[in-house]
């Protein structure tokens, strides 16, 4: 079987030219006359719709192979080669990111087609749809790199996507500081991808840096150096995927356009930190108690980030803190070793998050960029489509059977309890009621009771076909992929698990019937009480509340942002101005200054000697010469 | 008996040294100049006795050759400052001053 | 015994002659006093045998150089208060003398360390006019040659000084 | 006469410099004359770089005696870490004459002398023949920014001129007691680089000709805390000035500090290994946070070049070959996205008549292409992967983490402390509301956009295919480790208790 081909490279590619294209087409003209839309968005699509063709490709061709050896390389040329450390842009499929493949390029080419009715009539039409192919394309490059220096270029790429995305209407300073802190933070995690990097390079790296090598010598790797390099990575893996402590930029991350929400904050750039680990597994598997701190991580994340998202009035904040909440699950999963479990909540997550992020994108569309659910309400008689599908995404994401959310979420909870990690499932239940308690308190107070705002209601209306088509393609996703691993005890074979078994060191764990009725009930039953409650409060309309004491707290999360500013940001523009206005000038310059100074005092306290006087002058020459003479007549003697 | 000679030009030339640093009036301060000079010629003359060499001769030729040049010179100066200064003080001229 | 009753004569009026150009407040008495040192002067060279140096310094120096400062100092016209006034002179010059005296008193000590030898009869010829003529166009032609540019260049450089027009008095 | 390119290399802009000044030729004659001349360079070096071998040894190599009776020769030769250091000289500095208004002819003749002392100094294979070039390459530069910078420009050229004066006087001193040295061990004079890596140097005197090296080095580089001269310096200079400071002096203090200290100085260097590291680290991190809290876009783009300096200076530290080929890497990129970023910011200078950040805002909505190639140099600068800045800033991260891991720790900083101040500068020059300063503001023309493409494309080339810049680069680092690794096996033992007890080690020996 030949492994290695030659239109692997072609994926990410194509996005990236249909970027180049798309770029120089609106650099050149933004100015003059722009181009219609209609061509930017054909050229927009055209490029994420071939890589998705592609990716059904490399899917099949994988599927023909014998299952032990289904992998798929593409060595482009080699990338730098410097002593031992040889990097090629290489790029590899296996089942793993065959998945990912799948499913990026499939949402990311909706989300594109969904992008040019919401975009539609904005002067910067052009240079969004750039950015959104470049943010494809780089996203396919983290998923196919070979190594994981290659990986981390599209790492950093969609970092860098996120920026120009987020800060994309930069009029305003609010939406450029959230870009900014997107970039910042998501560096911050960068550093710990690159040192763990640097440590495994030294520890394993010199017989091959990419991942096959890595996994081949992974056994080799002492303990200490793998936990550094696990935590490191993991670390990483925070910034990126949006984890304590280093969520804090994807809820402000919403300041860009809602398809950029969909496309970056819910299906893929924030699932790459959970791919990652996954992709890692080989080492993270040696290494029980990196999986203990991550999982501990994630699961916590849930929890804060389910808390913060009960109280959000605006609608973008509600389904980004779901968003982090739920990634804290796939962390979860990963953490305690179901790495098939946290992809397949990955896989699953991207449908209905993106379907949900689209449909309040086009509830936002409708009420003119309204996007405070407290302004709304009713909207269930306007938009009729839009609140069938979002429908579909909340009962996806508040996990009620048989949605894709269900079995996702609840193969990560039976693998936290099967494992023996109690605690993590506790939290984990509790955090899945609460997850059905703020997703309905949404949809209740947006398209039930009675409108709000009644001029907004009355302008109000169904979105275009280009809007609703991705929609419904993405609810029919939300609907049925919990199916394809469906577990045993429904009488499934958990397909995706048994396709990523060959990337993934993972151990299934084998636990009673017993054990899986609890977590399967326990799950309903923490959905069945959270959406009670919601319905109890909000279910017949109800008024913006008031927050007091705790609630406050919530809605001012935490005030964590606060304390990042005070304990982080402001001391660090202090420390930098410290240095400009009095380090700078009085320490480290001032040995010189000092030395130009002892200069001048002493010219000085000279001039006192030029009188200006030339007999002064002789006389000066003449005492020089006596007292030579003086020194020389002693020597005569 | 060269030595009195040369004792005749050192006395000669320390007391032109006295001249130009205690003096402010510029003839004298010139004057004394060309009394050191003068002492150098006498020393020049003396050790080309003692060596039976004409070669101080000529040197002392020399020198009485600069001097005037220099007199010259330094006199066009001396006009040049007393019209401009009135005065005939070296400390008037104090430009250098730091 | 004649010869060292002339030299001490003549060394005697030399250093009163510089002792009074020193300590003469005006000008032109110093110059005068000058003079006197320049005579004794071209006396001592006489007794060296340096007859074209006798001569010259008669003429050049004590003749013609001098003359060209006495004639500045009068054409000046330097009346007593035109002079610097010079309160604290002698303190200077003591000051000076104190100064001076180690140099003098090395210059002296060298001077005494040199082999005390007693005068030769020196030949017929020595210091005559045709020796130095011919040693100075013969070994000393060329800086000869630069001396005479020398003093082309300082008178230039005279008429060009003097001749300004100065008007800002 | 291609076996005198490196030759034709320097004298031809050094001459055409001086029959500038000489000649009574106009200014807009002296523009032409230097882009010609400089273009001429450029041709030259992409023909030395194609036909250079990748192997460690010096190549092109001329010699020809000047003084024999102390063994000073005029020769010359090219490495794999000097050929690019050559070549960023070459292909930058032809862009000056395109971009800016034309100054007068001093100016452009003063230009033409730097070019080509800074290709003597790279080239020079004697020590003495580099300590000439080293001086004639400051002097331009006192004019440039004495006669043509800032308002403020008379304290900065002072500045930098004794400061660095007074460093390369030290350097003279270490440069004579090599040479005497090399006399007392091998019984003949010689001032030759290659032949003084067989020097055995020990003892305090060896110790104080090395500080006295690294001194003058640290200042031109320049490393914490010898970069108080940089602030000022570039800010005040023309931004032509800036440029040449930046993109290539400052790279041929580190340079040196591999071609001269490295080799020669091998027991001592691995000795102080740790403190120089520590230096370019602290630099790295105090001249970024510096960075950010700058009002003034060109002193925070100086500091910011000050900032990466301390890590390509760490680079050469660490002593392994990743470190140190990525040293040599991103010398080359540093020159192209800082080099362009100053002159940017040349631009904005010209057009805006300030350099207030906070006068600006909103240049992106009517100079798209400027705003595109502003960020992607930017970008190369923070060291994103796909740009020139990337390949070198890991390798040397890599290379710090295996010399120590602290400071390989604080190296990485570089990518976090990079891209704040960068970002922040670019939200409020490029985004938010427009200011009146830059209302209105023009875009490239086609002679600035086509003059800036190359270098773009090379940023972006370099940093997809680095692999024909490695390959040069590779074999010359390994034979200077080679070189080093003897002294490093010696000095390694106690390398720690160096840096406690100071030169108390010294004396004991």
């Amino acid at each position: 079987m030949e492994h290695n081909v030659t239109f692997l490279g072609y994926i990410p590619i194509l996005p990236l030219i249909g970027a180049a294209v798309l770029g120089l087409l609106h650099v050149g003209t933004c100015t003059r006359k722009p181009i219609h839309e209609k061509i930017y968005g054909v050229f927009a699509c055209i490029g994420p719709l071939l890589s998705f063709v592609l990716a059904l490709r490399v899917f099949f061709t994988l599927k023909g192979m014998p299952e032990e050896a289904r992998y798929l390389t593409q060595e482009a040329f080699t990338w730098f080669q410097v002593g031992d450390l040889n990097i090629s842009m290489g790029f590899l499929a296996d089942p793993l990111s065959s998945l990912m493949l799948l499913f990026v390029t499939l949402i990311g080419s909706l989300i594109h087609i969904y992008s040019i009715g919401y975009m539609s009539g904005d002067k910067n039409f052009g240079k969004f749809f750039a950015y959104l192919n470049l943010f494809l394309g780089s996203m396919l490059v983290l998923v196919l790199g070979d190594s994981p220096v290659v990986m981390f270029v599209g790492w950093e790429g969609v970092g860098l996507c996120s920026y120009l995305l987020i800060s994309f209407y930069c009029e305003d300073t609010d939406n450029v500081l959230a870009g900014n802190k997107a970039f910042i933070v998501n560096r911050i995690g960068d550093l710990g991808f690159v040192l763990g990097m640097g440590f495994l390079f030294w520890a394993i790296g010199a017989q091959g840096f990419d991942f096959m090598s890595l996994k081949a010598n992974a056994h080799v790797l002492a303990p200490g150096v793998a936990l550094t390099v696990c935590l490191l990575l993991f670390v990483g893996a925070t910034g990126k995927s949006a984890q304590i402590p280093l969520y804090v930029w994807l809820p402000d991350a919403m300041a860009g356009p809602t398809p950029v929400s969909a496309l970056i904050h819910a299906a893929t750039m924030v699932t790459a930190g959970v791919y990652m680990v996954a992709r890692f597994s080989f080492i993270y598997a040696h290494v029980p108690l990196a999986g203990e701190i991550v999982a501990w991580v994630g699961i916590l994340t849930a929890l804060l980030a389910a808390i913060f998202g009960m109280f959000q009035d605006d609608i973008k904040k509600v389904l980004a803190y779901s968003t982090v909440s739920q990634l804290g699950y796939m962390f979860a999963g990963v953490g305690v070793a179901a790495y098939s479990a946290g992809i397949f909540h990955v896989f699953t997550h991207a449908f209905f998050k993106a379907l949900l992020f689209l449909g309040a994108g086009a509830v936002i569309y409708a009420m003119h960029h309204e996007q405070n659910i407290w302004k709304m309400g009713g909207l269930k008689k306007k938009m009729p489509k839009t609140y069938i599908t979002m429908l579909i995404g909340a009962l996806a994401l508040a996990g009620c059977p048989p949605f894709a959310g269900f079995f996702s979420k609840d193969e990560i909870l039976f693998s936290a309890l099967a494992t023996g990690h109690y605690g993590i499932w506790i939290v984990g239940v509790l955090v899945a009621g609460m997850t059905a308690y703020y997703t309905f308190r949404m949809i209740f107070v947006v398209f039930h009771g009675e409108p709000r705002d009644q001029e907004a209601y009355d302008h109000a209306h169904e979105a275009p076909a280009v809007m609703t088509v991705p929609l419904i393609i993405l609810a029919v996703g939300a609907l049925c992929a919990g199916f394809l691993n469906l577990p045993a005890i429904f009488g499934g074979h958990q397909q995706v698990s048994h396709w990523l078994a060959p990337s993934l060191t993972e151990h299934h764990p084998h636990a009673s019937l017993f054990v899986e009725i609890i977590a399967i009930g326990a799950s309903v039953l923490a959905f069945v009480i959270g959406i009670r409650a919601a319905y109890k409060r909000f279910g017949a309309g109800a008024e913006e509340p008031q927050f007091q004491g705790f609630a406050k707290f919530a809605y001012h999360k935490f005030y964590v942002d606060e304390l990042y500013d005070a304990v982080f940001v402001q001391p660090y523009k202090r420390i930098g101005d410290a240095i400009r206005k009095t380090i700078e000038p009085s320490v480290t310059d001032g040995p010189v200054t000092l030395a130009a100074k002892v200069y001048m005092i002493a010219g000085a306290a000279f001039k006192v000697f030029q009188v200006g006087y030339v007999r002064v002058y002789a006389l000066y020459m003449i005492i020089g010469l006596s007292v030579m003479s003086l020194l020389l007549s002693q020597s005569l003697n | 008996m060269i030595q009195s000679y040369l004792t005749v030009s050192v006395i000669l030339f320390c007391l032109g040294i006295v001249g130009v640093i205690s003096r402010r009036n510029v003839f004298t301060v010139f004057m004394s100049i060309e009394l050191m000079l003068n002492a150098a010629n006498l020393s020049f003359v003396a050790l080309a006795r003692l060596h039976e060499s004409m070669d101080g001769h000529v040197l002392a030729l020399m020198v009485m050759a600069v001097a005037a040049a220099e007199a010259a010179l330094a006199l066009a100066v001396v006009i040049l400052l007393h019209k401009h200064k009135g005065k005939l003080d070296t400390n008037v001229f104090s430009l250098l001053k730091g | 015994m004649f010869a060292d009753g002339l030299f001490i004569l003549f060394t005697v009026f030399a250093v009163v002659g510089a002792a009074g150009l020193v300590l003469f407040k005006h000008p032109m008495n110093g110059a005068m006093s000058f003079v006197v040192t320049l005579i004794a002067l071209a006396g001592l060279y006489a007794l060296l045998n340096a007859k074209l140096i006798f001569a010259i310094q008669l003429i050049v120096y004590a003749g013609a150089i001098m003359s060209l400062i006495i004639f500045i100092i009068m054409f000046l016209n330097i009346q007593e208060e035109d002079l610097p006034a010079e309160e604290g002179r002698f303190k200077y010059l003591i000051g000076g003398v104190i100064v001076v005296a180690p140099v003098g008193m090395l210059l002296t000590k060298a001077v005494n360390s040199l082999p005390g030898s007693e005068a030769t009869i020196a030949g017929a010829g020595f210091g005559g006019v045709k020796e130095v003529g011919v040693k100075l166009f013969t070994e000393w032609l060329l800086p000869f040659e630069i001396v005479s540019i020398l003093l082309l260049v300082s008178l230039v450089g005279a008429v060009v000084l003097a001749g300004k027009r100065g008007t800002n008095k | 006469m291609f076996e005198h390119v490196l030759s034709v290399m320097i004298f031809l802009p050094i001459v055409a410099g001086l029959v500038l000044l000489l000649t009574p030729a106009g200014k807009g004659i002296a523009r032409l004359t230097g882009g010609v001349i400089s273009f001429a360079g450029l041709v030259l070096g992409i023909d030395i770089f194609f036909k250079f071998k990748n192997q460690g040894p010096l190549q092109f190599v001329e010699n020809i005696p000047m003084i024999p009776s102390l063994g000073i020769n005029y020769s010359l030769g090219i490495d794999g870490i000097s050929l690019f250091i050559l070549l960023a000289g070459a292909v930058l500095l032809p862009m000056v004459y395109l971009l800016f208004t034309t100054k007068s002819k001093g100016y452009y003749a003063n230009l033409l002398i730097v070019q080509g002392a800074m290709a003597g100094a790279v080239c020079a294979a004697d020590m003495i023949l580099f300590y000439v070039f080293w001086e004639v390459m400051l002097l331009p530069v006192f004019f440039m920014l004495g006669l043509w910078g800032g308002e403020s420009r008379i304290p900065a050229t002072i500045k930098i001129t004794i400061y660095t004066i007074a460093g390369s006087l030290l350097m003279l001193l270490g440069i004579i007691y090599t040479g005497v040295s090399y006399h007392a061990q091998f019984g003949e004079w010689s001032f030759n680089i290659v032949q003084m890596t067989q020097l055995q140097m020990a003892g305090p005197v060896a110790v104080l000709a090395f500080f006295g090296f690294m001194i003058a080095f640290a200042i031109k580089i320049p490393l914490f805390p010898f970069h108080t001269w940089l602030p000022d310096a570039y800010t005040e200079a023309p931004t032509a000035t800036t440029f040449v400071l930046s993109a290539i002096m400052a790279k041929i203090g580190v340079y040196a500090v591999i071609r001269l200290v490295v080799p020669i100085f091998d027991g001592e260097f691995a000795r102080y290994a740790l403190l120089l590291a520590y230096s370019g680290v602290i630099g790295m991190m105090y001249c970024g946070i510096t960075a950010i809290a700058q009002k003034d876009f060109k002193r925070m783009f100086a500091f910011s070049s000050a900032s990466h300096m301390g890590v390509i200076a760490l680079g050469v530290f660490c002593m392994n070959l990743q470190a140190l080929t990525g040293s040599v890497f991103q010398i080359v990129a540093h020159a192209t996205s800082t080099g362009v970023l100053f002159l940017f910011a040349g631009i904005l200078e010209d057009r805006v008549k300030t350099r207030k950040i906070a006068d600006l805002g909103g240049i992106a909505y009517t100079a798209p292409v400027f705003a595109l190639f502003f960020a992607i140099a930017m970008l190369a600068s923070v060291g994103l992967p796909g740009t020139s800045g990337f390949i070198g800033e890991f390798l040397i991260i890599l290379g710090a983490i295996k010399f120590n891991v602290l400071i390989g720790v604080l190296a990485g900083t570089t990518l976090i402390i990079g891209v704040c101040y960068m970002l922040w500068m670019f939200q409020r020059v490029f985004f938010e509301k427009t200011k009146p300063a830059s209302e209105g503001f023009k875009d490239l023309t086609l002679t600035e956009g086509l003059t800036f493409l190359p270098v773009i494309l090379l940023i972006i080339f370099m940093g997809l295919y680095p692999q024909p810049f490695l390959e040069k680069i590779e074999p010359a680092a390994q034979l200077h480790l080679a070189a080093a690794d003897a002294g490093k096996t010696i000095a390694l033992a106690d390398n720690t208790h160096a840096l406690v007890q100071g030169s108390t080690v010294e004396t004991q020996k």
